[in-house]
């Protein structure tokens, strides 16, 4: 297959299979499994392509910049594909049986409307990833925005309501923004091609003014504190696994889209204040987020802000990847961080899910003994626990590894205090869940059965978290590939 | 009220800036036209604008017929089409007019599909119309009998995504390149998509506007 | 005619973009905030169609052209979602007034 | 690191593999779950044993897959590892004996010795850890692990005492997390080696050097229970006795000491650290430590509680040792390694025998335990004995080689802390003895049981006699070749090698 099919497949099968779950609305859970299936195939096909001869382009339409639209896949694109379809196969697997939980009309209707959407999503995903065009990028954008929002509402509560309602607000806005920058983009570079911006190089106010718009639509999008305060209601209040798809991969794609403009379209204006600018608002959301987390009631909301406060790490790659030294390093720190993030943060929401349906409520308080009515879940809620906290060997240890050890190299000392600072933080609120897993119960209560594919789709996700860590090598590997931060991974002064 | 004093100063603000920004623009944007028309012979269209949407950056445009879809989609997911009971039964005098008005109507959205290759005009202004269409059936009265066929409409409302896909796999075959038309044949390509993305958008315009899924009663 | 400057629509439009950001933040009344995001999208397209207009050669650019065609189609699509949207939460907020539904 | 040794990895499965297993069983197979753990340790036994062996004939073992980006997953086994992973593997199986005993009849024990068995794989880990990031991993592996065990009873004490540990421990981790970093990025990949891995750098990086061995202490420090970050030892001991014997001989405190040695000889190298200048203020704190735990186990009534402010005491004899130039002073150290693990643990299980049959807990509750109970109180008697350094006991080698090896350093302060230890060990323990030999058997005992045909159930009585009879052995036939003294000597003898 050559990489132009493979980069249709991932875009159309999605899209052609969200048509047909529309059109025959029986069909929709086989359909989410056989594009999982095919998706997944294409990606690794797709992902042995680049290793093997480098970044693959494609010109749609056979034009190529600036005139049409090119598809590209680096290995950061391929990174991103393979996350989004290692998270697509989980949740296709878990909402096999969570939406017939109870065979009532609501629910029918909700399993019937969460395919076709939950593969616009996919395909949204899929798209943005390839596409080296920032207008297309919009269109993306929207895509996603409109699947996301309509699946928080799935959930059909008052709150989830209003929760996506505020959401989709955020998000139109933010694309207005975005599209505006991107006009000033065409005006000034005549062309809306991220290699062809590259090449120029160019800068000047109405870069400035057009990339301030740019990021600021991302940002909300990504909800980087202090734009975070949308994310914890929608996150929340979404049906488990979309509240997996959205804190997983949803707000991931905003950040993708941002590194793309920053480190390779316009790295001339990336400026040591504006980098740090950046990092100081990661760290922010890191301290905010996990003391809020620490605080919550429920425990989809602490899940919630642990989102916000995870998504600082991401932009801490900012001023650690922007300097000379370490800056690959960093970069692949980041990234995986972000791997790390997506499995573990999905195993805690299918497992927040779980509880919720045995035990029927999620009040932190209230959970005593749960250990003992969901042994599995407890456990991978336990393992995600650990990568999130960033213990070793996890995924997350690897990530903060690297971003640690840039940090130090450049001695920029007060990232390594934030990062520590963040994991204990992270551990306290995560001990503080389960605490309560262990308190001795005398009269255990009797929970609602629980399908075994809903607790062992989430501890897999959860082993997963921990296990890839030792596939950091390699995911610097494939990072390395067309990757617009150049030098190697440090391993520190050799000893003689 | 300091917020919306503080509102009024951030929007000033944001206003300077831009304003600022669109000033230092350079005063001739090289834009793409030259380069547009230079390949306009290749494109199968004579159209620049109907070259850019389905040829240049037809991507652009696949994507978009999703994003339609996906709107209908959502709009159903959430609530059920109400319609006030006055529309619900026939109107002879709308009626005698839809006789007379609705073939001009679809007539015309055909002939915007077709002269949308050399002037301007296309599947989205030829949508506009079907969907203005649809929406006098509703109010005549026909609401009932439009959303019996509920099979039908999501076909129909489907056919656009389909079709579209169809040709990409289908001159990827001949072409091995995604929405790459071979030579001389992009019109009739482009023709084909339209035509089957003039009925989707037509059918999501007018159900938008129904704004909600067939109801029982209705349907 | 290509020659002549049309700049002035494009700071017509960033005034309406910012018009209607400004509504957006302090209209509590969500029809409003809707017309809103639409004020602000018209503002974009302006500048497109402006930028456009501007660039040298016998015809206005087609590309930024067929890009607010297509933010158009996406803005349609916005409001049908973002109405459908409010009215199901005043629904679900039963007889509250659509300013404090969100 | 070409040569892989499965044997190595042989070892840590053995338990790793049980403990998931045993998380998959019902609660109530009790004996397919009793043979997986014996079968589990008894696997692990062998293997150490063949290892022991092999290493004893000069063979070297290495293990390593990738991990981080240039630095990888090794494992090795020289003689500081064999040293540690063969005590733990010996007093692993004993106290999985003990614990099948102990918890019969009580609810949750697949959890249990799931957590158990992981527990003892990070133990087992961390003294067979090649470098600094695998040992690391397997440092926060055991700080994860007890977690459950200390609060496994689920009562609002026991998550108390966890939340404490793991607060004490998390933290102390983060440093420790730190440290690693910032040396790694001075010096690169740090593999252990006898006499130091950085000598290169003293130059060019001393300030450093220092500070960051100051972290490596801090962070090791909470577990080896360091006055003052022993805050958590005391509050632990609302765990099962099983467990408080495994993390007291064992497990976590012997993990953060064995982390120290490691720090000290084999990353820095003991002359390096001394020309750093920082060995002094170890060796003070050691010191502190040492008399500071003594005199707290002194006002303690609750047995546990005394005996865990024994062991701070004692596990800095540990640091101490190896806080002081010298091949003698490290043999004194090292050796204590295992002696206070086969003592301590001796100690604890005779505990745990008292609490369970008789419902004692208190010293105060003790008046005749030694005629109702006269073979645990045996064990016991030697267990205690060796504390307090009585020849020809294994305590009493230590001490006298810290001792001996202090006066050769010039040190003459430690040899007085050593003897003032020495008397308030013995003012704490022979009291107990008294009440237990010499006093009358009260009427009837707090919550007396009787199990077996034997004093208590064997499976409770057995563990303690055999440790107490190590005890003796080790003291008794130290001179002997095949003895920890021996083995510790030639441990030393590499690590002062010319």
């Amino acid at each position: 297959m050559t990489s132009a099919w493979a980069m249709a497949w991932l875009i159309l099968s999605p899209l052609v299979a969200a048509a047909l779950a529309f059109a025959f609305p029986r069909l929709g859970r086989s359909l989410a499994l056989g594009t999982a299936g095919v998706v997944s195939l294409v990606v690794v096909r797709l992902m042995g392509l680049v290793f093997a001869d480098g970044v693959q382009t494609h010109r749609v339409s056979g034009w190529g910049a600036p005139l049409g639209i090119e598809l590209r896949a680096d290995g950061l694109s391929v990174l991103m594909l393979i996350v989004t379809a290692l998270i697509g196969v989980a949740i296709a697997l878990y909402s096999q049986r969570y939406f017939v939980s109870d065979h009532d009309d609501e629910a029918l209707h909700r399993e019937r409307y969460f395919w076709p959407l939950f593969l616009f999503l996919w395909t949204a995903l899929n798209a943005l990833y390839l596409s080296a065009d920032i207008f297309n990028f919009y269109v993306t954008l929207e895509m996603l925005g409109f699947a996301a929002v309509t699946l928080v509402a799935l959930a059909g509560t008052h709150a989830a309501l209003t929760a996506a309602l505020r959401y989709l607000f955020v998000s139109l806005s933010a694309s207005l923004f975005y599209l505006l920058g991107v006009g000033f983009v065409y005006g000034q570079c005549g062309t809306v091609d991220l290699p062809s911006l590259a090449a120029q190089a160019r800068s000047g106010p109405a870069l400035w003014v057009a990339l301030a718009l740019m990021t600021g639509g991302l940002v909300a999008k990504a909800a980087l504190f202090p734009l975070h305060g949308w994310l914890p209601p929608a996150h929340a209040n979404a049906p488990a696994p979309v509240s997996a798809l959205l804190s997983a991969l949803v707000v991931k794609a905003p950040f993708y889209i941002l590194l793309r403009l920053w480190f390779e379209a316009f790295p001339a204006l990336m400026t040591p204040a504006v980098a740090q600018v950046f990092g100081a608002l990661g760290a922010a959301a890191i301290l905010w987020g996990s003391v809020n987390a620490l605080f919550q009631a429920r425990l989809k909301l602490l899940i919630a802000y642990s989102t916000v406060a995870q998504l600082g790490y991401l932009f801490l790659l900012f001023p650690l990847a922007a300097t000379r030294e370490g800056g690959f390093t960093a970069w692949s720190g980041g990234l995986m961080f972000l791997g790390a993030h997506a499995c573990a943060k999905t195993a805690m929401f299918l497992t927040a899910g779980n509880i919720l349906h045995a035990a029927g409520h999620d009040r932190i308080e209230d959970l005593d003994g749960i250990t003992h009515l969901l042994p599995v879940s407890v456990f991978a809620f336990g393992l995600a626990g650990t990568s999130l906290i960033g213990l070793p060997p996890s995924s997350g240890f690897a990530g903060k590894w690297l971003l640690l050890s840039a940090a130090l190299a450049q001695g920029q000392w007060w990232w390594v205090a934030v990062i520590l600072l963040g994991s204990l933080l992270a551990a306290a609120y995560i001990v503080r869940v389960l605490a309560h897993a262990f308190t001795r119960v005398n009269e255990p209560k009797t929970p609602n059965p629980i399908p075994p594919v809903m607790e062992w789709t989430a501890l897999a996700l959860a082993g997963l978290a921990v296990v890839l860590g030792f596939a950091s090598p390699w995911a610097a590997e494939l990072l390395r590939v067309g990757a617009p931060v150049v030098g190697p991974i440090l391993t520190g002064g050799s000893v003689p | 009220m300091t917020s919306r004093v503080l509102v009024s100063v951030l929007s000033l603000a944001l206003l300077a800036a831009l304003g600022w920004a669109v000033l230092s623009l350079p005063f001739r944007p090289t834009g793409l036209t030259a380069e547009s028309l230079v390949k306009l012979p290749e494109s199968g269209v004579t159209n620049p604008v109907t070259a850019v949407l389905l040829n240049y950056r037809g991507y652009d445009t696949l994507l978009e017929v999703g994003v339609l879809l996906l709107a209908i989609v959502a709009v159903w997911s959430l609530r059920r089409g109400e319609w006030p009971a006055s529309h619900l039964h026939d109107r002879p005098l709308l009626m005698s007019l839809l006789r007379v008005v609705l073939p001009v109507l679809v007539l015309a959205a055909g002939y915007l599909l077709w002269i949308g290759a050399f002037a301007p005009g296309g599947a989205f202004q030829g949508g506009a119309l079907l969907g203005g269409a649809i929406v006098l059936v509703m109010l005549g009265g026909l609401a009932r009998r439009v959303l019996a066929f509920d099979r039908l409409l999501r076909a129909g409302l489907v056919l656009g995504v389909i079709v579209f896909a169809a040709v990409c796999a289908v001159t990827m075959l001949l072409t091995g390149g995604l929405l790459q038309f071979p030579a001389g044949t992009g019109g009739t390509w482009i023709m084909v998509i339209e035509s089957a993305a003039l009925v989707s958008i037509g059918l999501t315009l007018g159900l938008l506007y129904f704004g909600g899924r067939p109801n029982a009663h209705h349907a | 005619m290509p020659d002549a400057d049309y700049r002035m629509f494009a700071l017509a439009g960033v005034a309406v973009f910012a018009i209607g950001f400004y509504s957006l933040i302090v209209q509590a009344h969500l029809l409003k905030r809707i017309m809103a995001l639409n004020v602000m999208g018209s503002g974009v397209f302006l500048v497109y169609i402006a930028l456009g207009a501007q660039t040298p050669g016998p015809i206005p650019d087609p590309v930024p052209h067929a890009m607010v065609l297509t933010g158009i189609v996406v803005s349609v699509c916005a409001t049908g979602l973002a109405l459908a949207l409010v009215d199901r939460v005043q629904a679900a907020a039963g007889e509250a007034e659509p300013g404090d539904a969100a | 690191m070409n040569l892989q040794s499965p044997i190595l990895l042989g070892i840590l499965l053995s338990s790793f593999v049980t403990g998931l297993v045993i998380f998959c069983l019902k609660e109530e197979s009790h004996r397919l779950r009793t043979w997986l753990n014996l079968l589990g340790s008894g696997v692990k036994l062998v293997l150490v044993a063949v290892l022991l062996s092999g290493v004893y004939r000069g063979e070297t073992y290495t293990f390593a897959i990738e991990f981080l980006p240039g630095i990888p997953f090794a494992l090795g086994a020289d003689a500081n590892a064999v040293l540690f992973v063969t005590l733990s593997s010996v007093l692993w199986f004993l106290t999985t004996l003990y614990a099948v005993g102990y918890l019969e009849h009580t609810p949750h024990r697949s959890r249990f010795f799931g957590f158990f068995s992981l527990c003892v794989t990070a133990t087992t880990g961390i003294a067979l850890s090649a470098n600094l990031v695998t040992f690391l991993t397997f440092y926060e592996l055991l700080t994860v692990t007890t977690y459950p065990l200390i609060v496994h009873r689920g009562t609002r004490e026991a998550l108390r005492g966890g939340k404490i540990y793991l607060t004490y421990t998390l933290v102390g981790g983060a440093v420790l997390l730190l440290a690693v970093v910032w040396l790694h990025s001075l010096a690169g990949p740090v593999v252990f080696k006898e006499r130091g891995a950085i000598q290169a750098l003293v130059a060019s990086h001393r300030g450093e050097l220092q500070v960051i061995f100051l972290l490596f202490i801090l962070g090791l420090g909470v577990k080896a229970a360091l006055v003052p970050l022993h805050g958590w030892l005391p509050k632990a001991m609302v765990a099962p006795a099983p467990v408080s014997a495994l993390l007291h001989a064992v497990a976590v405190v012997k993990a953060g000491a064995f982390g120290i040695v490691r720090i000290v000889y084999d990353v820095y190298g003991v002359e390096t650290a001394a020309t750093l200048g920082v060995l002094h203020p170890l060796a003070i704190a050691a010191g502190i430590t040492i008399v500071y735990g003594s005199v707290r186990a002194l006002v303690q009534d609750e047995l546990k509680k005394r005996l865990a402010y024994s062991t701070v005491s004692q596990v800095s004899y540990i640091v101490l040792g190896a806080a002081i130039l010298g091949p003698v002073a490290t043999i004194g150290g090292l050796v204590h390694l295992v002696h206070q693990g086969l003592m301590k643990i001796t100690l604890f299980f005779c505990a745990g025998n008292y609490a369970e049959t008789l419902g004692t807990h208190r010293v105060s509750e003790m008046n005749g335990v030694g005629r109702r109970m006269p073979l645990t109180t045996m064990a016991f008697t030697v267990a205690a004995l060796g504390m307090i350094g009585v020849p020809p006991l294994s305590g009493y080698v230590s001490k006298w080689y810290l001792q001996k090896g202090a006066i050769q350093a010039g040190e003459e302060w430690v040899a007085l802390v050593l003897g003032v230890s020495s008397l308030l060990n013995a003012a704490y323990f022979l009291p107990i003895l008294y009440r237990a030999w010499f006093n009358a058997p009260p009427e009837h005992w707090p919550a007396e049981h009787r199990v077996g045909r034997w004093e208590t159930n064997w499976m409770l009585l057995l563990p303690p006699l055999v440790t107490a009879g190590l005890v003796i052995w080790a003291g008794v036939f130290a001179e002997s070749s095949f003895s920890p003294l021996a083995w510790v000597k030639l441990v030393a003898a590499r690590e002062y090698a010319p």
